[in-house]
């Protein structure tokens, strides 16, 4: 039975409400607000519809001829829905932050239009089934987070905006070439046909290879691979719900997921292989790994200290994607959750040490953790988490990809994690130093840099709850990670369907 | 070869291609306008010896009297108050461009003549059987020339309409006087009459509103911006 | 029941910290008890469940797969670990009387650090215990992690400028020993496809690189247990630390590696590579380097704890040199590992009760001098194998080697012994030298004697494998004994030596100094790489501005080309036609 | 190449109704031109009456289509042939003519209550209903006559439009407009005069016959190709368009910019394909013209400090991209696939810019009014004030920019599949080329409109319906991107 409505319900979702917003006047709050997150509860809802009927062994496609043969497919699997749960996740505690966030600041009708925008977007790249769909919700995301990047309207923000834009265009217009010259070569090729792309390698191997480069490299733009990922420290102007949006799941998840498409769905793992590109792929995330981490270092502000940590930490899912065999395609995918989890538990206690406190740089944060226990024991969750230290979930992803990579005898990369991780912790546990373990001002000692009281807690209570939630949720995704319907038994579940036949 | 001589059409054809010379390039501009009646009145009777009466009448209508009448109006002879009337143009070209625009000119008339070779085969042995086509060509290549040398608009309007005859002629005389072919040209003299109108109007409109420079502001490079 | 009482044991250092936080923000200041009975009961759950009997627990949801066991070894290990956490904290709480006092006066300082200790604390236990019933290597990694870096709090309590240089050697220490047991880890489960501590030891065999992981392994838990070269944060650390604090560290916590070692290496497997066995013959000779350099090392120092941790340096060398013994002779493992394993326990409970003491001779209680030294002492004789628990573990550890035929290792153990005498006496000198009256109260000196006791009777409680370790017969009293009192020996004759340079001692931390250093230089001619590329990268940026500013104005020049075009329009006309006309006719003509 | 023009005898004869249609999309915009110059509308409802018929007509003629497949007419006036066709691109484009025509229109009231247009006001709706007329009649006609007398009519007809507003630098351009336009013409006409003096006939069904290969129809092409090019404004020759849009009311530019030009494209397309099918080199001149145009539009339009320059520059720009596909519509030995793809991409590209286009128009029209300010960084905060203008020139930026899923990406998907299979690499390098100077200059735009530092101004509020007519067409080229395969189906059927 085919459910064609469900991912385009999905998918109209968060469109419908995108246009609801921009059709409601800007003083409409209340209702906004409800629209929002009855529509991300739905979403959930659907997404939860999907995970079942997916756990079922149901392939639910929508699909239209757009021109001869070239169609617009919306298909519900594994891979797509784990993003697509993401997606949603995040988008309500991302919506419910953003409110809290940007109360009483101007544009809001504009930010959360957009904000709603985005996220179709990223529902719509994690259903489609080509990559002329992808593609299309691709741009889509570049346009809809532009907005969102240059929100502020400041000299800055828009200056960023540029050169996100100037990226992201560019890497758009290499995608597309690489997408028209693939759909030459092979018509329109489903991410769910089994063959992949096998059948043209004796006779266009060199154009599979280009092809393949063209593909990633545009994508590796949105996942801020290095020497690419030049927009995203810039980007960091925007709101602190946009940056954890763009860090967690949007923007840079897109370009990976991407990634992840174009070896497992579109090429097939065994071709990559073949045409010996995976390593390529792997070298270039652990470059991009080691640089973005000894960037970090080098930070005085915390949220391009945090960027540059997302620089670092996506390429780990590229790092999967290289390592060949099922460790580490189950580390690459779940990763894409993990990291999401942690990051925008990251983002989200920057913007709330920004909003409550005015902490900007991270010389300002002795001793906050008195003054703002919650969001310090969040921040110091995430920041475990990244460094890769149990229990919380970037341990998990660490694990599957270093021993992924032994099994891939790739020894290297068991390294490069080490060295990582000794890296992420050179740079966040200063961090929790200071939070923890310095006097502050909450012990008489200076003052805050702009001190509000938002909220009878610590902060607004909209400010602190999505981060205490996404906060246990990557705590627990790494301590139950052997529950069903977890993200590693998700990931599992996907990399068993890549490598089995 | 003199048997097939006819001196009418050769009269003809010189008339016309002195007097479309004089008013292309005269820069006198009451000059040019009369010497634009000749002009019309030398094709009336062309159409006349090539047997279309019906063009030679719309020719006397439209070309001779509403066409001139509209120049004489531009140049803000006909309505006394007007401001300004126009005399003179007195914007100059560097040499450069007219040479230019005679080197166009030739390859503009060695193509036109190469095409209407081509279309009727016996020309290339007999020029002077065709006196009014070759006049014709000659008038098309001269008037596209002036009209793209010229920064007067006046002086350019002049030049499209002595174009658009030489176009005429050259349909006429390649394709005959069938029916097809009137009413092009029928067509043809009705645009070029409704062209010179809308343009008069423009002219004193511009003549009104910003002076005698406007005229040339063609091409010059837009002032700085304010 | 007894996975009710796992729970409990795992579930009630939340429940203290949750109380703890409860204090520090509804609480009123002065009722802030933050070592209250609840706070000393953390580890009592944990003990108890040591002494109810073996279990095996499996969880497929908890992480990559739990699976946690009470087994012959993790019982006696849970066992003293427990106890030493319980009696270190009644100590802790007659140890910070002084200090809770001032906080409930309002002091702030006092207020933050004592919360923090109150906090950490538990977790720090929480993770050894987790570390020592873990069979699975995530379990195993999660304990040991929140272990150590929980523990920073410990060392780092005072904040002192010494406490943050200890804290600082310890956590950078303890990263790099993270990131070798991860790479460890990884390796050898990789290789096997497992997520048990018996696959690691299993891979570790089998496997091409097995003696390379064991050592990144080894190097990694060696961190913690105080190997030679990757020790120095021990003497750094412990002076600092609170002597509570201490005392967990040195006792229980430096054992964690040692059983890190245990659980990972394929001990008394018979088909062990020559890589392998090569590797314990290293692993030998460090621990037996460590033992006697450490000692001669150590008397020199000038705080009784430095001396103390130079001490334990020195025992873990000695243990060490039995686990490599496991690998370098199979067979003698089965025999020796009760007697380890009491050697280990012994040591804890008795390094527990020499720092406790370190706090005992800076608050004197009134008592007859000679009983209160004569105390003091106690731990450290037996320690050095002259009396009680430690005679008998010196006889565990040396009967089996006895029986395989390894007297040349007899002889350098008791000849570490000798050290052990001398430091200890060192230890007890440098006390008597700092020795303050009076502050004392009655849970610090009550932990101590208890400690004290349970170090001397520690065969006694410990539950180890009936008949595992007997008493040695009389006739090798004397061999075990005769250290003692050579070692005290030593220690005058090398006092009265080394008088003529009074004031002068050799700084703790010894290699910590040139670590810094040899880092130091490193690190120049990187960060002036990295003020290079910076220099490179503004200049570029420079660069390009002016490059762009260049081309814009190229660009606004060439566009001014459009009125040029809109001049011309028509002759261009004329020009296309004619061009095309001209280019049709040539392709045609061809 | 020619049937695809729909250049074959028909199966069946219109019906009566289709007749009726077909009179009333030629004549009815004329008689509602003049009775709206007698009574000019001062609300949207009386062009929304009058509109309906129109529609209705275009949507009989679309219906009959589909029954019918392709349809003829023919009429002998006096020893002169007069002969319509109705095929599936004809339907196509006068759908287009017609929805563009109708929201202008319908815009045209609301602009002219806030703009103070003077007493010209009431001549511009005589002269949209001829310039529809003419329009129609250029999608249908298939004699080189009808066809001349339909480009002159459009012609004055727009240059009188473009003049209306009546300031001074629009007479100027006008003026250049209308000289040129009508020397276009001659030159044209020059061109049928040849063909005409060859073969003696003007139907193009029968000179798609007896056409052959030879000098005369080379220069005939050129000389037509020229003239048209010159009307199109095609590269070399687009320079006379910035300055008329710069100073012309925005439902004039709308029309203008969307269909005018792109009537003289057609016909130069159309009349190639008979007098040169296979051609090498000249399409290639003109592709490469459209290379050029493709960046120097862009350029322009992104130096630019004035936004209907902006708008007017991307114009020439997107032309380039209709230029750069000539080399896969004519010439010898083109596949069949990358022809048929070109083909359709070219026509979807067409459409999809003239709604965009229009709605663009629209969009600066109306920012340019509420704000007052001609230049971009008069712009600046109107993201706050004015977000639907602003949303409407985005959506119709994306098509511009051929982003997906516009029909601008659709159309540039075909083409560029099309390069491909040919090989035609600088092409595709143009293509991509162009849609980075889009966004570009598009995004330019969008800064300063997003800048939040600058001083407010004090905004002139807008009729109710401009910025809706303006969204409903940015989004029919916007959703023409997905649903390309209705419009494009319509093409397919018809080969004879």
């Amino acid at each position: 039975m085919n459910a064609a409505w469900l991912p385009l319900t999905a998918l109209a979702t968060s469109l419908l409400v995108a246009v609801t917003i921009f059709a409601l006047p800007e003083e409409a709050r209340r209702l906004r607000t409800t629209i929002n997150i009855g529509a991300a509860v739905v979403k959930i809802i659907l997404v939860t519809l999907m995970v079942r009927r997916v756990a079922a062994g149901h392939e639910d496609i929508f699909s239209f001829q757009v021109i001869g043969g070239l169609d617009f497919v919306l298909r519900i699997d594994a891979l797509g829905v784990m993003f697509a749960g993401l997606s949603s996740l995040l988008w309500l505690c991302t919506t419910i932050y953003a409110i809290g966030y940007l109360e009483g600041s101007a544009n809001r009708k504009r930010f959360f239009g957009f904000f709603s925008l985005c996220v179709a977007s990223t529902i719509g790249i994690a259903l489609a089934d080509n990559l002329f769909t992808f593609l299309i919700f691709y741009e889509m995301l570049t346009l809809s987070t532009y907005p969102l990047v240059v929100h502020r309207g400041t000299e800055q923000a828009l200056n960023a905006g540029r050169v996100y834009l100037r990226y992201t265009l560019s890497a758009g217009v290499v995608l597309l070439l690489g997408a028209v010259l693939l759909n030459n070569l092979t018509g329109d090729q489903s991410f769910s046909s089994e063959e992949g792309l096998g059948d043209y390698l004796n006779d266009h191997r060199g154009l599979l290879t280009l092809i393949f480069i063209l593909l990633v490299s545009g994508l590796a733009v949105k996942a801020a691979m290095v020497p690419l990922h030049g927009w995203l420290p810039r980007a960091m102007v925007a709101p602190a719900p946009v940056s954890a949006l763009l860090h967690a799941v949007a923007v840079v998840k897109a370009g990976a997921f991407g990634i992840l498409r174009v070896v497992y769905d579109l090429y097939g793992i065994e071709l990559s292989v073949e045409l010996g590109v995976i390593t390529g792929l792997a070298v270039a995330a652990s470059i991009t790994i080691i640089y973005g981490s000894l960037r970090a270092i080098a930070q005085q502000e915390l949220k391009p200290l945090l960027a540059f940590s997302t620089v670092s930490q996506v390429s780990y899912v590229i790092l999967g994607i290289g390592i060949f065999g099922p460790f580490g395609t189950v580390g690459a995918l779940a990763h894409l959750l993990h990291q999401g989890l942690m990051k925008v538990t990251l983002f989200f206690c920057a913007g709330n040490y920004a909003e409550e406190l005015g902490i900007h740089r991270i010389d300002e944060m002795d001793g906050a953790g008195k003054r703002m226990p919650l969001t310090s024991i969040a921040f110091t969750i995430g920041a475990l988490g990244m460094i890769g230290l149990p229990p919380v979930a970037g341990f998990i992803t660490k694990w599957y990809l270093g021993v992924g990579a032994i099994q891939a005898e790739m020894y290297w990369v068991v390294a490069v994690l080490v060295a990582s991780s000794t890296l992420n912790a050179m740079y966040f546990l200063p961090i929790l130093h200071r939070l923890w373990f310095r006097p502050g001002p909450s012990h008489g000692k200076g003052s805050w840099p702009h001190e509000q009281r938002l909220g009878r807690l610590e902060t607004h209570g909209w400010l602190l709850w999505p981060m205490v939630f996404t906060a246990l949720i990557s705590l627990g995704a790494g301590l139950f990670a052997g529950l069903p319907y977890s993200p590693l038994d998700w990931a599992a579940r996907v990399a068993s369907g890549e490598y089995l036949p | 070869m003199l048997a097939s001589f006819d001196v009418i059409e050769v009269l003809l054809a010189l008339c016309l291609t002195g007097s479309a010379f004089v008013c292309l390039f005269d820069r006198h501009l009451v000059r040019a306008s009369c010497f634009f009646f000749v002009f019309a009145g030398a094709m009336v009777l062309a159409w006349l010896k090539l047997g279309a009466p019906w063009l030679a009448a719309s020719e006397l209508l439209l070309g001779v009297l509403l066409t001139g009448l509209c120049f004489f109006y531009a140049l803000g002879l006909l309505s006394p108050g007007a401001s300004a009337p126009l005399k003179h143009d007195k914007f100059s070209h560097p040499w450069s461009r007219v040479a230019m625009r005679v080197v166009l000119a030739l390859a503009w008339f060695v193509m036109v003549g190469a095409a209407i070779r081509y279309v009727i085969g016996d020309m290339m042995y007999s020029p002077a059987e065709h006196p009014l086509l070759l006049a014709g060509v000659l008038i098309a290549a001269l008037a596209l020339a002036a009209f793209a040398l010229h920064r007067h608009l006046f002086r350019r309007l002049l030049a499209f309409n002595l174009l658009g005859s030489g176009v005429f002629i050259l349909l006429a005389g390649v394709a005959g006087t069938s029916a097809a072919a009137q009413m092009l040209i029928s067509v043809g003299l009705l645009v070029a009459c409704l062209g010179t109108m809308l343009g008069a109007l423009l002219i004193r409109q511009l003549l009104h509103l910003e002076g005698v420079e406007a005229l040339g502001r063609d091409g010059k490079p837009q002032r700085s911006k304010a | 029941m007894i996975t009710l009482l796992l729970a409990l044991a795992l579930l009630w250092p939340f429940g203290v910290m949750g109380h703890a936080v409860w204090l520090a923000y509804r609480a009123p200041e002065a009722q802030r008890d933050y070592f209250s009975v609840l706070w000393l009961s953390a580890a009592w759950p944990a003990l108890l469940l040591a002494y109810v009997g073996e279990a095996q627990w499996t969880m497929d949801a908890w992480m990559l797969g739990g699976e946690w066991e009470l087994n012959s070894l993790s019982r006696p290990w849970l066992a003293f670990t427990a106890l030493l956490w319980s009696l270190a904290a009644v100590h802790a709480r007659g140890y910070f009387a002084a200090e809770q006092a001032q906080a409930q006066r309002g002091d702030q300082d006092a207020q933050r650090r004592l919360l923090r200790l109150a906090l950490l604390w538990p977790l720090t236990l929480l993770g050894n215990v987790l570390l020592i019933i873990a069979q699975d290597i995530a379990s195993f990694y999660l304990g040991f992690a929140v272990m150590t870096f929980a523990a920073y709090a410990l060392v780092v309590h005072t904040g002192t400028q010494e406490a943050r240089l200890g804290a600082k050697a310890y956590l950078i220490l303890a990263v790099l020993g993270e990131g070798l047991i991860l790479g460890g880890f990884l390796w050898s489960a990789g290789a096997a496809d497992t997520l048990m501590l018996q696959g690691v030891r299993e891979s570790i065999v089998s496997a091409e690189h097995g003696a390379w992981m064991a050592a990144l392994l080894c190097l990694g838990f060696g961190v913690k247990a105080g190997v030679i070269g990757l020790h120095v944060w021990l003497p750094l650390a412990h002076p600092a630390a609170p002597a509570p604090a201490s005392a967990v560290l040195s006792g229980v916590m430096i054992k964690a590696g040692l059983l890190g070692w245990i659980s990972v290496l394929p001990l008394s497997h018979a088909q062990v590579s020559g890589a392998l066995a090569q590797f314990g013959h290293w692993m030998l000779v460090a621990g037996l380097a460590a033992a006697f350099a450490a000692a001669v090392y150590g008397v020199f120092q000038r705080h009784p704890k430095a001396v103390l941790a130079y001490s334990s340096i020195s025992q873990m060398g000695m243990m060490t040199a039995l686990v490599a013994m496991g690998l370098v002779a199979p067979d003698v493992w089965p025999l020796l590992w009760p007697g380890l394993v009491l050697f280990a326990a012994h040591h804890a409970l008795a390094k527990g009760s020499l720092f406790m003491g370190t706090s005992i001779s800076e608050h004197l209680p009134r008592w007859p001098q000679p009983l209160v030294w004569a105390l003091l002492a106690l731990p450290g004789i037996s320690l050095a194998g002259a009396i009680g628990a430690g005679m008998v573990s010196k006889w565990g550890v040396k009967a089996p080697l006895y029986e395989m035929h390894h007297e040349s290792l007899i002889k350098l153990l008791s000849w570490a012994a000798v050290g052990t005498a001398a430091l200890v006496s060192a230890a007890l000198w440098r006390q008597w030298q700092q020795r303050h009256q009076g502050g004392s109260n009655r849970e610090q000196w009550g932990a101590w004697l208890v400690a004290v006791i349970a170090a001397l009777l520690t065969p006694l409680w410990l539950p180890l494998p009936a008949g595992s370790i007997e008493m040695p017969p009389l006739k090798e009293w004397l061999g075990i004994m005769w250290p003692f009192p050579v070692g005290v020996l030593f220690a005058a004759v090398g006092w009265l030596l080394t008088r003529p340079l009074t004031g002068k001692t050799l700084p703790a931390g010894d290699l910590w100094g040139f670590y810094a250093f040899v880092v130091g230089a490193v690190l120049v001619p990187i960060r002036a790489f990295g003020h290079c590329c910076g220099r490179l990268k503004s200049a570029s940026v420079i660069t390009a501005q002016k490059a762009e500013e260049t081309l814009m104005g190229h660009l606004t020049r060439l566009l001014s080309g459009e009125s040029w075009l809109r001049h011309h329009t028509s002759g261009l006309m004329m020009m296309l036609a004619v061009l095309l006309a001209a280019l049709l006719m040539w392709e045609g003509q061809r | 190449m020619t049937w695809r023009f729909g250049l074959f005898d028909s199966t069946f004869a219109p019906l009566v109704s289709t007749h009726w249609a077909l009179l009333v999309a030629l004549v009815f915009p004329l008689l509602m031109g003049g009775l709206a110059a007698l009574f000019p509308p001062k609300r949207a409802w009386p062009v929304v009456l009058a509109s309906v018929p129109l529609l209705a007509s275009g949507g009989v003629l679309l219906i009959a289509f589909q029954e019918a497949g392709l349809l003829g007419w023919q009429w002998e006036i006096a020893g002169l042939i007069l002969s319509l066709r109705l095929n599936g691109l004809s339907v196509l484009l006068l759908l287009t003519t017609q929805c563009i025509v109708v929201a202008a229109a319908l815009y045209t009231p609301g602009h002219f209550r806030l703009t103070e247009p003077g007493p010209l006001a009431r001549w511009l709706w005589p002269l949209m209903g001829v310039a529809l007329s003419a329009l129609s009649l250029i999608w249908l006609a298939t004699d080189l006559l009808t066809l001349y007398i339909a480009l002159e009519l459009m012609g004055l007809a727009a240059v009188g439009m473009l003049m209306l507003s009546g300031k001074a630098p629009a007479l100027l351009a006008g003026m250049r407009y209308l000289l040129l336009a009508l020397v276009g013409s001659l030159t044209y006409l020059l061109g049928v005069a040849l063909i005409l003096g060859q073969w003696g006939r003007l139907d193009l069904q029968g000179l798609a016959e007896v056409i052959e290969p030879g000098p005369v129809a080379w220069f005939a092409a050129a000389l037509i190709g020229a003239g048209l090019a010159l009307k199109a404004a095609l590269f070399p020759l687009h320079a006379w368009l910035t300055p008329v849009h710069e100073n012309a009311w925005t439902p004039v530019s709308a029309l203008h910019a969307g269909l005018v030009i792109k009537a003289s494209m057609f016909m130069l397309l159309q009349l190639w394909s008979i007098l040169l099918p296979d051609t090498f080199y000249a399409p290639r001149i003109i592709a490469w013209l459209g290379l050029l145009a493709i960046v120097w539009g862009g350029l322009l339009a992104w130096r630019t400090d004035s936004l209907k320059t902006l708008v007017a520059s991307s114009t020439v720009a997107q032309l380039g991209y209709l230029m750069v596909a000539f080399p896969l519509l004519l010439g010898p030995d083109i596949a069949p696939l990358p022809r048929a793809l070109a083909w359709e991409g070219f026509w979807l590209q067409l459409v999809g810019h003239a709604f965009a286009k229009a709605a663009m128009f629209m969009a600066a029209g109306n920012l340019i009014l509420a704000t007052g300010e001609h230049t971009l960084k008069g712009l600046a905060g109107t993201s706050r004030r004015l977000p639907l203008s602003l949303l409407v020139f985005g959506i119709a930026s994306i098509t511009l920019m051929g982003l997906p899923p516009s029909s601008g990406f659709t159309a540039k998907w075909m083409l560029l599949e099309a390069m491909i299979i040919t090989q035609q690499w600088w092409a595709v390098a143009a293509l991509l080329t162009g849609t980075l100077l889009t966004a570009a200059y598009v995004f330019r735009m969008f800064r300063y409109s997003f800048d939040e530092t600058a001083p407010r101004h004090r905004y002139q509020p807008l009729a109710p319906g401009m910025d809706l007519i303006a969204m409903l067409l940015a989004l029919t080229a916007f959703a023409l991107g997905l649903l390309a395969h209705f419009p494009l189906e319509l093409m397919h059927g018809g080969s004879p």
